[in-house]
C-alpha cells in the first residue's frame, strides 16, 4: 500500500520533545490550578506534534518542494493575476515598525503605517478615477460585500426599499451572486450575446425599479472589454440601479482605463492580484473598495484622515457608514506591499504593465488560435478564453489537457470557468512573463495538441512526472477524511 | 524607463505586436472608447529599490514597534513571540507564491498544511471538523452568525458582551444583509449568567455567542450552558482564544456547536491589526454549512493517500448564489504560520505559553493592586492573562504618561465605553519579562502618587 | 543530446532587461568620460546575464532543488558536523544593527557588536580551558595557520631557531600538514598504531629540539579520544615543543572535556561545526583560536577588551603580535550566530550536546557492526570510521554505496578519508537527529548491505533518483572547462 | 531542561544506550581520563528563544546602523543596496545547509551557483579561469603573493601604496610562514609612477600588486605596467573593486596575470567586516598554482552536461603537505550572494550602480571643496567614488562633531598614517541620496566655519 509522500505531522515526535522553548514564566505567582477552577482547566492536552525545531522544519520544507509556485515556474490562471510578488515588498511588510506594532496603539506611534495607509487611499482613489477608499475589505469577494451593503444601505438611505434585485451577468465570477445573496438581494442573471459582452437588451429587459445594481467586471472574464459599457451606466443609473466594479481584472486597465471615468459607483480591488501581494496559497487577500460621491456617506469605518497640520488619524465619526467589515483596519501587510508596487512603478510604470499584460495575453491567443478554439475572435485584454470542445472530440477534455500542461514544468489554466464557454481554459499570462516563456507554453499547447491526435493515452494519464499522480477527488467527497485523528 | 519586474524589451514588443498582426498597442485598444483611453494619474514618480527600501524603512521607524517598548496592548491582537523557524520556512516560494490548491497534483504542499491546520484547530477545539480558515475573528464570528441562522432558519443572534465589541460591530454590518436582528447582554466580565441568558433566548434566537477568555481577560465557566441553549433550539456559539485552549477545557467538550476564534496569537505578526487568520470549527452534522474551503484526504490514481479541497458544493464557484458563504480568498498563508507554530510548540509548549503569560499576569495583578486606590475591575471574576485594572488615574492619562517610559500601559477601556474612564485593560504575554513587570509596575506607583500628591495638594490650596 | 539542467545564467535574457533598478545620480555632475581619461573606461560591457528579476529568482530558486541540504534530510558527513542550523541565528545575524555596521565606525557606535565579540572570546576561552581568544580567522584552516604563526613566533622570540619541523599523525586532515608547510614547516608524519591512536614510540622517536609543535585532533579523525593525551603533552612540552589542538572535531567533547586541561598550548574551533554556524555550501566559516599563556603575546590584533568602565574597546597595542590574519575583525556575522547558540544551551545544554552526539555515533556503530568491518571496537566519539572493504570484494567499494544511500534520501558519509582505513565510511550523525533518523539510516545501510549481496548492479549503478545520474569526474580534471563563455 | 535543537527524550536515550549495551553516559566515556571530565563551565544559564531574541534585539539597537546615519565610509567595506531577492534566495535552506558539493550529483545548485561566479569574475576581470572564493580581499591579496613565490621561485613582493593597508599587513603575516620579504613602494595616491615601480623591482621580486581604485579612491593608470613587470620576470597582482570594473577597463586587458579582491559590496552586507568574500582569477597558464576550489563541467553517466569540483590536486585532502593552499572551507555562500546580485544586476544595471556612485562622489567634492579651507589630498588623481578631503579641522574631530548630526563623514586617515591628522576618506554610493550629500556639506560647513569663528576669535583674544 503507498503511503502519503509525507506523514501528517500530528502523529509524529515523541512524548517531550519540543520545537521550541518558552520562558519560564520567572516570577511568584501562584499556579494556574489555584487561580482558576479544576473544571475549566483542560483534561486532555491536544495531540499536537512533539518534534525537535529541526524535524519541524524539514516536514515542512518537504511539503512545499510538493507545491507550483510562481516563483518556479509560469502559472497562467486565469482570473488570478500570478503575477511576480516582489521580493522588496516581502522585506517592507516584516520590518520591526510595519510588522510589530499594534492596532490599539496611540496614533501618534502609528504616524508612519497611517501615512501608508492615508497614501495608498489617494492612490488607489487617483487609479479608479473614484473620490474615496476604505482599506478594510481582507479579499475581493468581502469587499463586494462592502460594496453591495453601501448600495443596499443607499437606497435604503433614500427610503426606497423596493429595490431588492442585483444584476449579475452570466460570465460573473461566482462571488458575484454568491455576495448578492449573502447581502440579501436576489440575483438576477444577465445573458451574454455572441460577442461574449452583456447582452444589451437582456440587460435592458431587466432593469426597473427593482434593481439595486449591476455587478460587472470590466474587462469580464472572457478578458473581453465591455464595450458598451457607457451606454450600460447611463441604463442603469436611469433606472435607478447603482453599478458595482468587480476589481479582479484590473491589471487589463492598470493606469490606462478607469472605473470611475465608466461611470462605476463603487469598485473593489484586488490587491492580490493588481498590486502584486503574495496569494500565499489561497490567501491573504485584500479588497480596497473605493467609492464614489453616491456612496462616500456609507463607506465602513475607520478611514485615515491627514489633518491640516500633517498629522493622520482614524476618522470613525460617519454617521451613515454601514460599519465595520473586519476588526482593525484591514490587512495592513498588503497595505505596505502594493505601496511599494505602486512606488515601482508611478504613473507611467502602472501603464507599462496593463500594456504588456494585454500584449502578452494577445501574443498567445495569436500563437494558439490555430490549434485550439478560440469563441471570441476581438483582440482580448489581459486572459483570453478558449474551448478545449476540439480536443474533447477526440477523447481529451480541458481537465485532461491541464493536467498534461504540469509535465511541462506548467501550471494549468482556470479550466471550465467561466460558465458559458464549454470546456473552457481561461489565460492569463501576466506582463512579468517574458516572451520566452510565453514561446515555450505555446510550444507545450502545440505538442499537446499533437499528442491529442497522436498519443491521446499521453494527455488522458497526465499528469506523469509529479509526486503524486492524479487525485480522485469524488472519492474525497464521498467519505469526507476532513482531519487527523489520533 | 526600465522596470524590474518588466521583462519586455522594446525590440521584444515589436516582434509580439508583429505576431499578432497589429501595428501598435494603442491599436490592440482600439476597442475601448477613446475617451476613456486618456489618464493622467496623479501618482508618485517610479522609484529605484535602493529608494523604495529607503522610504519604507523611514516610514517604519516613524511607528513605534513592539521591540521598542514594553507593550501590554492585547483585546485581540497579541504581541506573542514568534519562533523564527515560522516565518523562514512559510516565506519559502512555494508557499507565498502559490495560488489556491485547486490544482492537487500540484499543490500537495498546500494541501496538506491545510489538512493539518484543520486538524489541529479541531484538536485544540474539541471539534468535529474545521475549514481552512476565515479572514479573521471578527468575521469568524459573524460568519457563525449567519451559519448559525441557516442551520437553525431564526432570524435573531444573542451576542454576550464578553465577546470582542469589534467582532459585534462586524456582526452587525453582517446582519444588515438579511437583515437579522442582534441582541445583546448587557456588558458582563463574569462568570456566564445562566439565568440571565435563559432570560434573552426567544423562539426565535438562533445562537447564543460566548467568548473564553472574554474581551476583558476573565475567563466564563461554560458548564450547563449548552444545556440552557439547545434547549431553547438554539446552537452555542464559543469564540475562543487558540492559545488559551492549551489549558482551557476545550469548547467541544463543553457542548459548543460553533467554535471560532483568531489565531493570529499563533505565529502571526501584530501588523497593525492584519493579516491574521480567523478559524472555525464545527459538528460533523453541520459541515455542509460551514463556510469556506475545506480540505480533505483522497487517494490518487495509483492509491496512494493524498489531499484535496472538497465538499466544494458548499462554495461560491459552484453553487454561485445557493452558496453558503461568498468566501473566496481566505487566509491560508497565515494559517500556516499558526499551522507551523503549533507543529513547534506541541502539547507542552503551548501550555507553557499561555502559563509563563498567565502566571505573570497574575503576579503583575497582585503587584499591581497594592498600589493605592489600584484594584481589579472585575474581582470577582477569574482571569488568564489579561485584566481590566481600574485605577485612580484616568486610564488614558495613565496610558500617556507611560509612554515616555517606554511603556505601552494597555488599551483604556473608554475607547469602546465612554464611562469607562478609569479602567485599563493589561495584557501580558511570555514576551513581557519579569524586569518589563518591575518597571510597569514602578510606572504606575509613580504616576498614581503623583496624582495623589497633587490631589492632596489641590486639597491644601482649595 | 541531454542539456543541462538549467543554462548557465550569463547566456540568459536579452539586452535591456534587468533584475533591479539603480538610483539615478539626481546631482549636477560631469560624466565619467569627463573626469576619467577615456583609456581607463571600459570598452566591452562585461557579458553578464539580463534578465527581470523574476527570471533570476526561478534560475537561483531551480538550482536550489538540485541540493541536498541539513533542513532537507540526514546529512551524516563525518569530520564535518553537518548538525541543524537553527533559524534564531540566522534572524539574529539579518537584523539592522548586526548586519549593516562598518568596522572603521567608531568604537561608541558598536557597543553591542563589541560586547557580542568580547563576551563569545570569554566564552571560548571557558569552553576551551584556555586564557585567550582572537575570533580573526576565517575557518578552521586559517585558524591552523593562525595558530601555527605563533607558535613559530613563540619559538622565534625564544631565539629557538633550529624547530623547523612539525609533526602530524597520519590520520590527520589534510589541512593540518597544508598548514604547517604554508607557515614554512617540514612536516613530519606520526604512525597510529593499532588502536587507531597516536603510536607513542613512533612520537616519541621524532621528539626533538627541531620539533615546533605537535599537531593533533582529540578525538582525533577516526572518531577516537587519545587517550594517552596527558602522556602526549608531556612529552612534547618535555622536548620543548607546543601542542596544536585542531577543533573540528570538539563537538565530541563540548562541555565535557577541554583542551586546556588535557594540556593543548592553541585550540582553533569551527564555528561553523560545533557551533552551528551554517556551512552555506562551502562557506563561510569561523575559527577563532584560543591560546594560553605561552602563546598570548603572539595573538593577531585586535582583540576586544573590555574597560574597567564598562565600555568595550578594540586593543591592538600587543607588541609580540603576529599582525593581522584578516582585515578586521573576522566573520562577525558567524561570532553572532555561536553566540545566539551558546545563549540557547547554557553550559549544560553544551554537555548535553556532546553526550548526545556521542550516543548516536555510538548506536550507529553498534547497529551497523554485523553488516560492515569496523577497525577499532572501542567505543567511539562523536562519530566513527568503518570499513566498506568486505562489500568492495563484492565489487560494491565504498564509493559506490555512498552514492547509493542518496536514493534513500540520505547524504553520503565522508569517504576514503582517514587515509589510513581502506575504503573508509566516516560517519558522523551529530546530535540534532533523533532515534527515529537513525533507525531509517539503519536501514538503509542494512538493504544496501543487502543489496550487494543480492543485486550488486543497483550499487553499481546508484544513484538512481537524482536529476542527473553519475558525474565523469575524471573528464572534468582531463578537460577543464571552468567558465562560461559568450 | 528541553532544549528545542535536541530530539533525546530520556526514553529514546536510555533505549539507546540499551541498544549500544552500555549501562550509561559515563560508562561510554569511560576511557577517558577522569580528571579531564570533571569540567565546570562558567557560561550563562540556558535561554528560551524569545529570550535570545529579545538579547539579541537589545545588542543590535546599541550599534548605529547605516539605515540610521547617513554613512559616508568605504575603505574596502561599502554599504551598498542589496536587493531583496538576493537574501531571500540566497537563504534558501537547500543554498546555506549544504556542505561543501563534494558529492557532485546532489550538489548541482551550489556547484552552478560557483561556475556562475567564476564565470561572472572572469567576464568583470578579463581573465580566463578564477577560483570559486577566498576568505576575503586581504587572504586573496597574500594568498595571490604565495603563489606569485611559488610561479616566479622568487622570494620577495613589492606592495604598491594604493593597497588597502590591511590587505598589505595581511599578506606580512602571511609571508612570515616561508619568510619572504614584502617591499612597500611609497604610499602614493596618483596615477602609478611607472619609474619608480621600474626601480624598485628586484631580480627577487616575485610580483608587483597594485590596487584600482586604490585605498584611497584614485584610479591608476596601468597602461605600461604590466610590460615592466614582465620585462623584470614578475607577475602583475592587481587588487580590483569589482563594482569598479562596471565602468573600468578589466585589469586583463592591461595584462595582468592575478587579479583579486573584495567582492562584499556585491550582495553582500557589511556585517561589522565579515563574513566577506575574496576573488581570484588568474591566467589559463597558472591554474594549477591557484589556491583554493574550483568547479569544472563535466558528463554524468548519461551525458548530461553537469558540473563537479576539479583539478582537486592542488588541493589540502588531496595533496596535503604539497597542496598549493591550506584553504578548505571558503565563502561559498557569500560568493551565492554575489552571484545573485550581478545576475539582478547585468551589465547595466552595474555600471549604474558604478556611475551613480561615482558623480555623486564627483558632485559631492565640488560642493566640499568650495568650503573655506576644504581640498581634495589629491587633486592630481583622477577618482571614482571615494576621494580624500583636506579640511582645516582635523578629521576626526570633524568626524565626531558630524555624528550628533546623524552623519558618519568618512575615516580619518590617522586611522593608517598618525600624520595624516587632517585628512578624510569619503566615500559615496548609490545609497547616499541627494539629500544625503546635502546634509554633509551644510554639516562640513557648519564645523568649518564654527572652527573658523573660534580661530579668529582666538586671534582677537591673543
Ligand atoms: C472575477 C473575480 N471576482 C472576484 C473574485 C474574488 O476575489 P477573492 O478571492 O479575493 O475574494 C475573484 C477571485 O478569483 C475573481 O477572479
Ligand atoms: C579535522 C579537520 N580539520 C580541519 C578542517 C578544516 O576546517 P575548515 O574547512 O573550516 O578550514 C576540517 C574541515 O573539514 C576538518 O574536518
Amino acid at each position: 500500500m503507498p503511503e502519503l509522500l509525507q506523514p501528517v505531522i500530528l502523529g509524529e515526535g515523541a512524548p517531550g520533545r519540543r520545537g521550541v522553548v518558552i520562558p519560564e514564566p520567572a516570577v511568584a505567582a501562584p499556579e494556574l490550578a489555584e487561580v482558576l477552577p479544576a473544571s475549566m482547566l483542560r483534561r486532555e492536552a491536544p495531540a499536537l506534534p512533539q518534534q525537535s525545531e529541526l524535524e519541524t522544519v524539514r516536514h515542512y520544507l518537504r511539503l512545499s518542494q510538493l507545491n507550483h509556485a510562481i516563483d518556479k515556474g509560469f502559472y497562467p490562471l486565469g482570473s488570478c493575476t500570478m503575477k511576480y510578488n516582489p521580493k522588496v515588498n516581502e522585506w517592507a511588510a516584516r520590518l520591526d515598525g510595519m510588522a510589530n506594532i499594534h492596532p490599539y496603539q496611540p496614533e501618534s506611534q502609528l504616524q508612519g503605517a497611517l501615512e501608508i495607509m492615508h497614501d495608498l487611499q489617494q492612490w488607489l482613489c487617483a487609479i479608479t478615477g473614484l473620490e474615496r477608499c476604505s482599506l478594510q475589505p481582507a479579499a475581493g469577494a468581502h469587499g463586494e460585500l462592502t460594496g453591495i451593503l453601501m448600495i443596499k444601505a443607499y437606497h435604503q438611505h433614500r427610503g426606497d426599499a423596493r429595490r431588492t434585485r442585483v444584476l449579475v451577468p452570466d460570465s460573473a465570477h461566482g462571488t458575484n451572486p454568491a455576495t448578492a445573496a449573502v447581502a440579501g438581494f436576489e440575483v438576477v442573471t444577465v445573458a451574454s450575446d455572441g460577442r461574449g459582452l452583456v447582452d444589451l437588451a437582456d440587460l435592458k429587459s431587466k432593469l426597473d425599479d427593482r434593481v439595486a445594481a449591476l455587478m460587472l467586471t470590466n474587462p469580464n472574464t472572457l478578458g473581453l472589454f465591455e464595450e458598451d459599457i457607457l451606454e450600460i451606466q447611463e441604463a442603469v443609473h436611469a433606472a435607478g440601479g447603482l453599478l458595482y466594479y468587480d476589481g479582479a481584472n484590473f491589471n487589463a486597465i492598470l493606469g490606462t482605463v478607469r472605473p470611475g471615468d465608466m461611470g462605476f459607483d463603487v469598485v473593489h480591488l484586488n490587491l492580490h492580484k493588481t498590486f502584486s501581494t503574495p496569494h500565499g496559497g489561497g490567501g491573504p487577500g485584500s479588497g480596497p473598495v473605493v467609492v464614489g460621491k453616491a456612496l462616500e456617506p456609507f463607506l465602513p469605518v475607520p478611514i485615515v484622515v491627514r489633518d491640516a497640520s500633517g498629522t493622520y488619524r482614524l476618522e470613525s465619526d460617519r454617521p451613515l457608514t454601514i460599519g465595520r467589515v473586519k476588526a482593525f483596519f484591514g490587512n495592513f501587510g498588503m497595505h505596505v506591499r502594493a505601496y511599494a508596487y505602486i512606488l515601482a512603478h508611478g504613473a507611467e510604470g502602472l501603464a507599462q504593465v496593463s500594456r504588456d499584460a494585454v500584449l502578452n495575453a494577445n501574443y498567445l491567443k495569436a500563437n494558439l488560435k490555430e490549434a485550439f478554439e478560440m469563441p471570441h475572435a476581438q483582440p482580448c485584454m489581459h486572459e483570453f478564453v478558449m474551448s478545449g470542445s476540439r480536443q474533447k472530440a477526440k477523447g481529451c477534455n480541458t481537465l485532461l489537457m491541464g493536467k498534461r500542461l504540469i509535465d511541462f514544468g506548467i501550471h494549468p489554466p482556470t479550466i471550465y470557468f467561466p460558465l458559458i464557454v464549454p470546456e473552457a481554459m481561461m489565460i492569463e499570462p501576466t506582463e512579468t512573463e517574458s516572451k520566452e516563456t510565453l514561446d515555450r507554453f505555446v510550444t507545450a499547447m502545440h505538442t499537446i495538441a499533437r499528442e491529442v491526435d497522436e498519443t491521446p493515452e499521453v494527455v488522458q494519464q497526465a499528469p506523469h512526472t509529479t509526486p503524486i499522480k492524479r487525485v480522485d477527488e469524488v472519492l474525497a467527497a464521498r467519505k469526507p477524511v476532513l482531519r487527523w485523528r489520533p | 524607463m526600465t522596470y524590474a519586474y518588466l521583462p519586455h524589451t522594446p525590440a521584444d514588443r515589436a516582434a509580439m505586436l508583429d505576431s499578432i498582426g497589429v501595428s501598435s498597442m494603442d491599436a490592440l485598444l482600439s476597442h475601448i472608447p477613446k475617451a476613456l483611453r486618456e489618464v493622467r494619474l496623479d501618482l508618485p514618480r517610479p522609484h529605484a529599490e535602493a529608494e523604495i527600501q529607503q522610504r519604507l524603512a523611514r516610514l517604519a521607524a516613524r511607528n513605534v514597534s513592539a521591540s521598542q517598548q514594553a507593550s501590554f496592548v492585547g483585546a485581540g491582537v497579541t504581541h506573542r513571540y514568534r519562533p523564527a523557524a515560522v516565518d523562514q520556512i512559510a516565506s519559502r516560494s512555494e508557499f507565498y507564491t502559490a495560488y489556491t490548491p485547486y490544482q492537487p497534483e500540484v499543490s500537495q504542499g498546500t494541501l496538506q498544511a491545510i489538512f493539518e491546520f484543520q486538524s489541529m484547530i479541531c484538536e485544540l477545539t474539541g471539534m468535529d471538523v474545521a475549514n481552512a480558515s476565515m479572514y479573521d475573528g471578527s468575521t469568524a464570528v459573524a460568519e457563525a452568525a449567519l451559519m448559525a441562522v441557516r442551520v437553525t432558519n431564526r432570524p435573531r443572534v444573542l451576542v454576550c458582551g464578553s465577546v470582542h465589541p469589534e467582532y459585534e460591530a462586524v456582526t452587525r454590518t453582517y446582519a444588515q444583509g438579511p437583515g437579522l436582528v442582534i441582541d445583546s447582554l448587557p456588558t458582563r466580565a463574569d462568570a456566564t449568567d445562566v439565568a440571565a441568558v435563559k432570560a434573552a433566548l426567544t423562539p426565535d434566537t438562533s445562537a447564543l455567542i460566548v467568548q473564553v477568555p472574554g474581551v476583558l481577560g476573565t475567563v466564563a465557566d461554560l458548564a450547563g450552558l449548552a444545556d440552557v441553549v439547545h434547549a431553547a433550539g438554539a446552537l452555542l456559539v464559543v469564540v475562543a482564544d487558540p492559545i488559551a485552549l492549551g489549558v482551557l477545557e476545550a469548547p467541544g467538550r463543553w457542548g459548543a456547536d460553533l467554535v471560532v476564534g483568531e489565531a493570529q496569537g499563533l505565529g502571526n505578526a501584530m501588523s497593525l491589526g492584519g493579516p491574521h487568520v480567523g478559524y472555525m470549527a464545527c459538528r460533523d452534522a453541520h459541515v455542509r454549512q460551514l463556510p469556506g474551503r475545506i480540505c480533505g484526504m483522497s487517494q490518487d490514481a495509483e492509491g496512494r493517500p493524498c489531499f484535496t479541497l472538497t465538499l466544494q458544493t458548499r462554495e461560491q464557484h459552484i453553487r454561485r448564489e445557493k452558496a453558503a458563504s461568498n468566501i473566496c480568498t481566505n487566509q491560508a498563508l497565515n494559517a500556516l504560520f499558526s499551522t507551523i507554530h503549533l507543529a513547534l510548540l506541541g502539547p507542552e509548549g503551548l501550555r507553557d505559553v499561555a502559563r509563563t503569560s498567565a502566571l505573570r499576569a497574575h503576579h503583575l495583578a497582585d503587584r499591581l493592586t497594592r498600589l493605592p486606590g489600584c484594584r481589579l475591575a472585575h474581582p470577582e471574576s477569574p482571569f488568564l492573562s489579561e485584566f481590566v485594572l481600574t485605577s485612580p488615574v484616568p486610564a488614558t492619562q495613565l496610558r500617556d504618561a507611560l509612554l515616555a517610559r517606554g511603556i505601552l500601559a494597555g488599551l483604556p477601556l473608554d475607547t469602546w465605553w465612554p464611562e469607562r474612564t478609569h479602567d485599563l485593560l493589561i495584557a501580558v504575554t511570555e514576551m513581557n519579562a519579569p524586569e518589563e513587570l518591575e518597571a510597569l509596575v514602578a510606572g504606575i506607583a509613580a504616576v498614581v502618587s503623583a496624582q495623589g500628591g497633587q490631589r492632596s495638594q489641590e486639597a491644601v490650596h482649595a
